[in-house]
């Protein structure tokens, strides 16, 4: 068993980890413009932020600046996977 | 009574010393501590509370007791541990605790348990109390005209890093080695062996060749005192001398094997604090790597086997040995015994003997037996410091009597006695593992576990008594393991005596949290490169080297190195405003962001990014605009160029350029896709110089670097493209003076022969502080310092978004919020303070009844070509009150002033035209 | 507020500026090259380098950076083939960095390069920056935009000079 | 009704008693009782916030009847890892009001809880390295003057007559240009804190119960009925819940979400030293903090490391990067050893304000989203929740930070006001 090791970037392959940024949840759809200010104000604000594995967006800022989706536990840090964000 | 002395005859040259004043010599290849050994020292220092006088106990990082300032070449180094610190000839050596109230604290003692602090000091209160505790309190002593230096360090990648380099530490490198693993090989002393470099055991240099020849890196005088997420070690590297910090090396390791040994635990007796008392492996270290013997007449005292090796190699250098063993008679203590060695088995110690130092020591049968050194080995802890620092847990495990991995770590593996293999090298098969013996009751309670802080088996029964009885309450209640060896002896003893004292088993009671660094690492080599200007580096303009010529005053603006002015002092900045008020001034604005956006759907994001319309520009039009966020407050404002269709060029401000492309980057790659717009940050490319001012069209007709001047044909905001020194070049009509404006972009090369062109053309160089000025008498915004985190665009004046309810934008539904339509929201003006004078930046504009702030003043001046000060400030309902009069406050200074609209000269823009 | 100017020290000269270090030479340039960004798809990110041979550094799936040997005149924007070109021919200063020590200098600027010295992107974390790399048989060549050349200039100094006395 | 009747006196005199009996006189600080069925009032969390919510339900309401849950260890969460400076030198009237007057409590606590928590009010200094930072810093200074909070800005002399480790020369990447001070904020003893609260609430007959982890919510005509523990469901009328960092996953439980996103906050210390620093010192553009504590060691702290996290310990790079700035700020602690490091885990809300109030179960009540700041705000958020929980009202200095201001968008933006935090 190895340790989980560097971030892993689909396209820039395994880099140090320094070079990534966390880019908040990945939101469902944008509310509507005609949604209720409660429906605005969770998807502003409101978020998973799971203990254990959770879905975030990633950007490889130092590298290729591609946004990622990761699933990754959010006590060990380990990334279980991670693939290109897509609109 | 002979105590410590040095024993072998020759060894490394002399190396002179003071401790405490007092001139010694050591010798090549000592520590401070075998030094000060070798010299009879038995005194090294004084305890935390107490004042009780410490010795060496250990030879390794698990010393409580040795630590002391050191200076050398005029540098004075805080809180040495003496243990592992190599001696250097000129060093002088003091001792952290002197005697100062030791009386006083010995007559106190009584009343100073664990926690005494908490229960009194309440009257008057704390702070009369405080300065005499703080002065009692601390260690090393800094010297403020100290400094220390770091290597840069280095990061390495490995498939295999080994920690230890003792024979278990080089048999696994050679492994992963002859596996074709590259390893590294990390080793705290300076030369590779572990414990074999005492305790013996060949194979040891055959070992080492062979790792070399397999290709193993071996790093010595190196401690691994980190283990963080995804299997990254923290590595400290000696320097070569105690004055210098060494190197931080962050070392990726695909495995880790730990074979990091085990520490060998003190006993627990009366008195068990007195200089004398030593760890039995200590004092083999001592011998066989020193040549000092650190007593004559030495008593080991042990319960476990580990000690017996030790008793045989003191007696064959002639010192009397009596051994104290706590166990039924075994074949080990008869073979002992037959060497001419006292053995005393199912023996007990009840107390130490001696003033100072040890004298001997009483059994628990009332025996009494001399001596003037007691060796104690209470037993072995596996060091699973790393494996718990990367997130293992260590349990005490009943039966075998040490500390086991409760699971195992992806990544880490353990080899030897941190592993609990106890079979020894070769020819000594010991049982080195015992269970911690702690004193039943009717016995003196005044039994040290944590040497360093002063912590006693009373204090550690007193917490129990007062139910702070977690393992963690233990620790921060009576401070025990919080000193400098972070309780390497002491944890473990803590641990038993609050299970024993509460009646529970020691592996339900758990340990303290194992924290990084495993020793204490020098901040000088954590810092390493980041010192002075490679700390949070700042970007620079690609004509620094032309403003430098002309001796401009550089200011950090923002993550920017910019001219503040041109002229020797502050004063130049008011000529510098008068000059783009009556001739033509030219300031480097290249750190603006050019940012393109391309594609199909170009025109559409920048419609989603911008709070106003952005699809709708032609070619060679350009258009100002504001960047929301989605909770609606503004993030940046810039202008907009469109170069073609499904070409734009956004210019953001210089200090937004990364935002703006983050943001856009967001957008495109998560809602866009990735093939319709395209984002080029093309910034870098570009040098801009903003020439402005009445006479800036005579100097652009001069320059000839665009064919067509005329008004029609080039209106403001518009741009033409022409050429400069033989490639591209861009003029856009914008203006931040508020002044007539060409903006010239050239590519970068040609920056340092732009601006001096435009200075000989007779523009006046203009500096940061100057636009300033100029932008604030215009009512132009700094998106950050004029704007906060809750200004909304209908604050600033851009009402449309919000009125027109207008949709498709980053924040547009938050424009619809409840908070957007609050009337005390703060909204931008002017200010005129009454008599004319400058109300500083900073200030607060208050309502009485009660005094409440209404909002405050964002950028202040005084105006050169007004003749007054003009202020730009966030006003609760700021544009209802134009024209009335509001009270400001600065440090306790107030004033009158009259709230004006935000742009104080040329409100109709007419100077565009001129 | 007294003048920076000499806290941070002056741009060194990005043609002559040199350093010469135990197993290590660091040489700047810049300039006579033409250098362009291209976005779009393969196919015709692929022709265009037929027609202007040079070096081209893959930084993304979606855009390369192409360094051709002449000043060439690709003309910036969106073409209708489907590819978003920009001339950023003056935005970088191109550091060499060789000999033996050269992987070891590297691999202090970025642990992307301790993990990777020929990583599959160009794109690298360096000494704090984002820059791009251009791995040769004994070095590297670094791509560094122009405002941030003086802080990887002075970062390469302090790094290189590595007291003996401190491993 | 004073503070903890029913347990012996902390005193001098009580001290030079037991000492001549070899402290074998005091009692418990608190009871580890078995809990009870059912109780008026079940407080989640045995913090700080939970302990004095618990002592300010008893002391202001007469509310005796209640049980204190926590998962782990008594004060184990923040209360035990944060770098114990107190102030209130905020920009928002809201903030400043709040944290004042908690500050005000402080100045009071080891008396009231009798129990020495050790608050120096030494001061706490930020500094600024241009002048752009100064007026950052005159614009909070002068909000505070206004609310009648005492605070000032400090010139480059005074600052380095105060603080003389400082580096004093113009040639330093963060040279001294003045200061800001809050000359009543210092540090305090954290552990103590909680322990004073512990004791005093244990005096009023408050129930604490240490490794008692709550799995679930018993939820009957959308109102809590109990809460399911190692020791079974255990009813109560209303639930206060102040766990930090656990605060996403307990709302998970009751059914429901928060705008908070916990992340790793890191301090460390270094080795102990001989008295060095005197006041607390912060520098905003680089986010690094120092203090040094009576024991000797340097307190150090820096800015929170952007990335959802429970894990509760620090990455390497940040330890470096805060200590750098340290150093640079500081050159002679160039000479000292970093000692230990940890890391906590802090419930940041958006706007860097707390939450306070009615949970979307009527009778929840949160005590939340302190993020960085939650040590200096124990005596008031304890006051706070416990206020709610017996009155069901909001009190005038809670009112502001209820749940609802994130869908009226009206926050109170303690994040961009150039406050550094903690």
């Amino acid at each position: 068993m190895t340790n989980p090791g560097p971030m892993i970037c689909p396209f820039c392959g395994p880099r140090d980890a320094g070079e990534f940024r966390y880019g908040g949840d990945p939101k469902a759809a944008r509310p509507a413009f005609g949604s209720s200010d409660a429906e605005w104000a969770g998807y502003l604000y409101v978020r998973e932020n799971a203990r254990g594995v959770a879905k975030e967006y990633w950007v490889h800022s130092q590298g290729c600046g591609q946004w990622l989706i990761a699933e990754r536990d959010t006590v060990t840090h380990v990334i279980q996977r991670i693939s290109e964000a897509t609109a | 009574m002979t105590g410590p002395v040095r024993i072998a005859k020759a060894g490394g040259c002399a190396l002179p010393f003071t401790f405490a004043g007092r001139s010694m010599q050591g010798r090549a290849g000592d520590t401070i501590a075998s030094a000060l050994l070798a010299n009879g020292i038995s005194t090294v220092g004084r305890s935390f509370k107490y004042r009780r006088p410490r010795g060496i106990l250990s030879a390794g990082e698990d010393e409580p007791n040795a630590i002391v300032d050191v200076t050398l070449n005029g540098v004075r180094v805080p809180n040495v541990r003496a243990t592992t610190q190599a001696l250097e000839a000129g060093m002088q050596v003091s001792p952290v605790l002197g005697r100062g109230a030791a009386l006083l604290t010995k007559l106190l003692s009584p009343f100073l348990a664990s926690g005494f602090y908490y229960k009194t000091f309440l009257w008057p209160n704390w702070h009369m109390f405080e300065p005499a505790i703080r002065r009692m309190a601390g260690l090393g002593r800094i010297d403020p005209a100290s400094r220390m230096s770091a290597g840069p360090g280095g990061n390495l990648s490995v498939d295999l890093c080994v920690v230890g380099a003792g024979r278990s530490g080089l048999r696994a490198a050679i492994r992963g080695a002859q596996a074709g693993q590259s390893v590294l090989l990390v080793e705290r002393q300076d030369v590779p062996g572990g414990s074999s470099l005492w305790r013996g055991g060949d194979g040891v240099a055959g070992l080492l060749s062979e790792a070399r020849a397999v290709g193993v890196t071996v790093w010595t005088g190196s401690t691994a005192f980190g283990a963080y997420e995804n299997g990254r070690l923290g590595v400290h590297r000696q320097g070569d001398s105690v004055t210098l910090g060494g190197s931080l090396w962050v070392v990726q390791a695909a495995e880790v094997v730990l074979a990091t040994g085990a520490i060998e635990r003190p006993m627990l007796f009366e008195r068990n604090d007195l200089p004398g008392v030593m760890l039995a492996d200590a004092t083999l270290n001592y011998l066989r790597r020193h040549g000092v013997l650190c007593g004559a007449r030495p008593i080991v005292a042990t319960n476990n086997d580990s000690a017996y090796p030790v008793a045989l190699a003191l007696a064959e250098v002639g010192a009397k040995v009596t051994v104290v063993d706590s166990r039924p008679p075994s074949e080990r203590s008869a073979a002992a015994a037959k060497r001419g060695i006292r053995v005393l088995t199912r023996a007990r110690i009840a107390r130490a003997l001696g003033r100072g130092r040890v004298s001997g020591m009483v059994l628990a049968d009332g025996q009494r037996i001399e001596g003037d050194l007691i060796a104690v080995s209470g037993g072995w802890t596996p060091t699973l410091h790393l494996y718990c620092q990367a997130g293992g847990k260590a349990i005490w495990d009943e039966g075998k009597s040490i500390l086991v991995p409760a699971f195992p770590v992806p990544g880490i593996s353990l080899a030897g006695r941190v592993a609990g293999k106890w079979e020894a090298p070769d020819d000594l098969p010991w049982a080195w593992s015992a269970a911690p013996e702690i004193p039943g009751d009717g016995v003196s309670r005044k039994v040290w576990i944590d040497l360093q802080n002063d912590v006693t088996l009373g204090d550690v029964e007193l917490a129990a008594r007062e139910n702070f009885t977690s393992i963690e309450h233990l620790k921060r209640y009576t401070t025990l393991g919080m000193a400098t060896d972070q309780g390497k002896t002491a944890n473990l003893l803590g641990a038993a005596a609050m299970a024993q004292a509460t009646g529970r088993a020691t592996t339900d009671l758990g340990l303290t949290t194992y924290r990084p660094p495993y020793v204490p690492v020098p901040m000088a080599a954590l810092a390493g490169l980041s010192r002075g200007p490679v700390q949070s580096p700042l970007r620079r303009l690609a004509a620094e080297a032309a403003h430098r010529a002309m001796g401009a005053t550089l200011w950090d603006y923002g993550g920017l190195l910019r001219p503040a002015f041109y002229g020797a002092d502050e004063g130049s900045i008011v000529e510098e405003c008068l000059a783009a008020r009556q001739g033509a001034v030219v300031f480097d604005a290249s750190s603006l962001g050019k940012v393109a956006v391309m594609g199909p759907k170009a025109g559409e994001l920048l419609d989603f990014l911008f709070a106003g319309r952005m699809s709708t520009l032609q070619p060679g039009r350009i258009r100002y605009g504001l960047t929301l966020n989605e909770a609606g407050i503004v993030t940046d404002d810039g202008v907009v160029l469109c170069l073609g269709p499904d070409h734009f060029l956004v210019s953001c401000s210089s200090s937004h350029v990364g935002g703006f492309v983050a943001s856009a980057e967001e957008w495109r790659q998560t809602r866009f896709g990735r093939d319709a717009v395209l984002i080029h940050d093309r910034t870098a490319h570009w040098a801009t110089m903003s020439l402005s001012g009445p006479k800036a069209k005579a100097i652009m007709a001069g320059l000839g670097i665009v064919g067509t001047l005329d008004d029609d044909a080039f209106p403001h905001m518009a741009f033409v493209m022409g050429q400069f020194m033989g490639r591209e070049a861009r003029v856009a009509r914008v203006s931040f003076t508020g002044e007539r404006g060409y903006e010239i972009s050239v590519p970068a090369g040609l920056a340092v022969a732009l601006w001096p062109s435009l200075i000989e053309a007779g523009a006046v160089p203009c500096g940061i502080e100057a636009l300033g000025v100029l932008r604030a008498e215009k009512g132009f915004i700094y998106v950050g310092q004029d704007t906060d985190g809750e200004t909304m665009p209908h604050d600033l004046g851009f009402d449309a978004p919000r009125l027109k309810r207008r949709m498709g934008f980053v924040g547009d539904r938050a424009l619809q919020l409840p908070v957007a339509g609050d009337a005390d929201r703060k909204q931008l003006v002017g200010l005129a303070r009454e008599g004319g004078g400058v109300i500083p930046a900073g200030a607060h504009l208050i309502e009485d009844g009660p005094r409440r702030s209404i909002g405050f003043v964002t950028s202040s001046h005084q105006s050169p070509s007004l003749g007054r000060g003009i202020a730009l400030a966030l006003i609760e309902g700021g544009r209802a009150r134009i024209g009335e009069q509001v009270t400001w406050f600065d440090l306790g200074k107030t004033g009158r002033a009259t709230v004006t609209p935000a742009c104080a000269y040329d409100p109709d823009g007419s100077r565009l035209h001129v | 507020m007294s003048d920076r100017s000499t806290f941070w020290p002056a741009p060194p000269d990005s043609i002559t500026a040199r350093i010469e270090a135990v197993g290590v030479t660091v040489t700047a340039s810049c300039g006579d090259r033409g250098v362009f960004l291209l976005s779009g798809s393969s196919k015709t990110v692929a022709q265009l380098v037929k027609d202007y041979p040079g070096t081209l550094l893959q930084i993304a799936p979606d855009r390369a950076m192409l360094v051709t040997d002449a000043q060439v005149g690709l003309q910036d924007g969106w073409h209708p083939a489907g590819v978003a070109i920009s001339d950023l021919s003056d935005a970088h200063i191109r550091i060499d960095i060789r000999g033996p020590a050269a992987a070891a200098l590297l691999a202090l600027g970025s642990a992307s390069l301790a993990i990777d010295p020929n990583p599959r992107a160009a794109a690298v974390g360096f000494a704090g920056v984002t820059l791009l790399v251009e791995p040769l048989p004994d070095g590297a060549r670094l791509y560094v935009e122009r405002p941030w050349a003086p802080h990887l200039w002075h970062w390469l100094l302090a790094a290189t000079q590595t007291a003996k006395d401190q491993p | 009704m004073t503070a903890a009747r029913r347990k012996p006196r902390y005193s001098a005199l009580a001290l030079l008693r037991e000492g001549l009996r070899g402290q074998s006189g005091w009692g418990p600080a608190w009871r580890s009782p078995e809990p009870k069925r059912r109780y008026d009032a079940v407080i989640i969390g045995g913090g700080g916030h939970g302990l004095s919510a618990a002592y300010h339900l008893a002391k202001d309401h007469g509310v005796t009847n209640v049980l204190v849950i926590e998962k782990a260890w008594l004060g184990g969460g923040n209360t035990g890892r944060n770098t114990t400076i107190i102030r209130s030198n905020y920009f928002n009237r809201e903030s400043q009001d709040l944290y004042d007057a908690s500050l005000k409590l402080y100045e009071g606590l080891s008396r009231e809880l009798n129990y020495n928590i050790m608050f120096s009010q030494r001061g706490s200094i930020e500094l600024a390295h241009s002048a752009a930072d100064m007026e950052g810093l005159r614009r909070v200074v002068n909000a505070m003057q206004v609310s009648g909070i005492e605070s000032s800005l400090l010139s480059r002399d005074e600052v380095l007559a105060m603080v003389p480790l400082l580096d004093p020369s113009p040639n330093t990447r963060w040279p001294v240009v003045g200061a800001a001070i809050q000359r009543r904020a210092g540090v305090a003893r954290h552990d103590a804190v909680a322990w004073g609260y512990a004791r005093a609430a244990d005096g009023f007959g408050v129930d604490i119960v240490q490794s008692c982890a709550v799995s679930g919510f018993l939820i009957q005509g959308g109102r809590v009925k109990g809460v399911e523990t190692p020791f079974g469901l255990i009813e109560a009328d209303v639930f206060g819940m102040a766990v930090a960092g656990a605060s996403p996953e307990m709302a998970r439980l009751a059914g429901f979400k928060l705008p908070l996103l916990c992340m790793t906050l890191q301090a460390m210390v270094s080795e102990p030293l001989k008295p060095c620093l005197n006041h607390v010192v912060a520098s905003t553009p680089n986010g690094a903090y120092v203090s040094q504590s009576d024991k000797g060691e340097l307190v150090i702290g820096g800015g929170l490391e952007h990335v959802p996290s429970f894990a509760r310990r620090g990455d390497l790079r940040k330890t470096a990067e805060v200590l750098a700035s340290v150093v640079e700020m500081f050159p002679a602690f160039s000479t000292l050893k970093l000692m230990r490091q940890w890391g906590g885990t802090v419930d940041t809300s958006p706007d860097n304000s707390p939450i306070l109030g009615p949970s979307p179960v009527p009778n929840l009540y949160l005590n939340c989203g302190w993020g960085t700041g939650g040590f200096k705000a124990i005596p008031i958020g304890g006051k706070m929740l416990a206020h709610l929980m017996a009155t069901g009202k909001h009190h005038a200095l809670s009112a502001p930070f209820g749940l609802e201001r994130f869908a009226t968008g009206r926050l109170i933006d303690e994040a961009h006001a150039g406050v550094a935090h903690d």
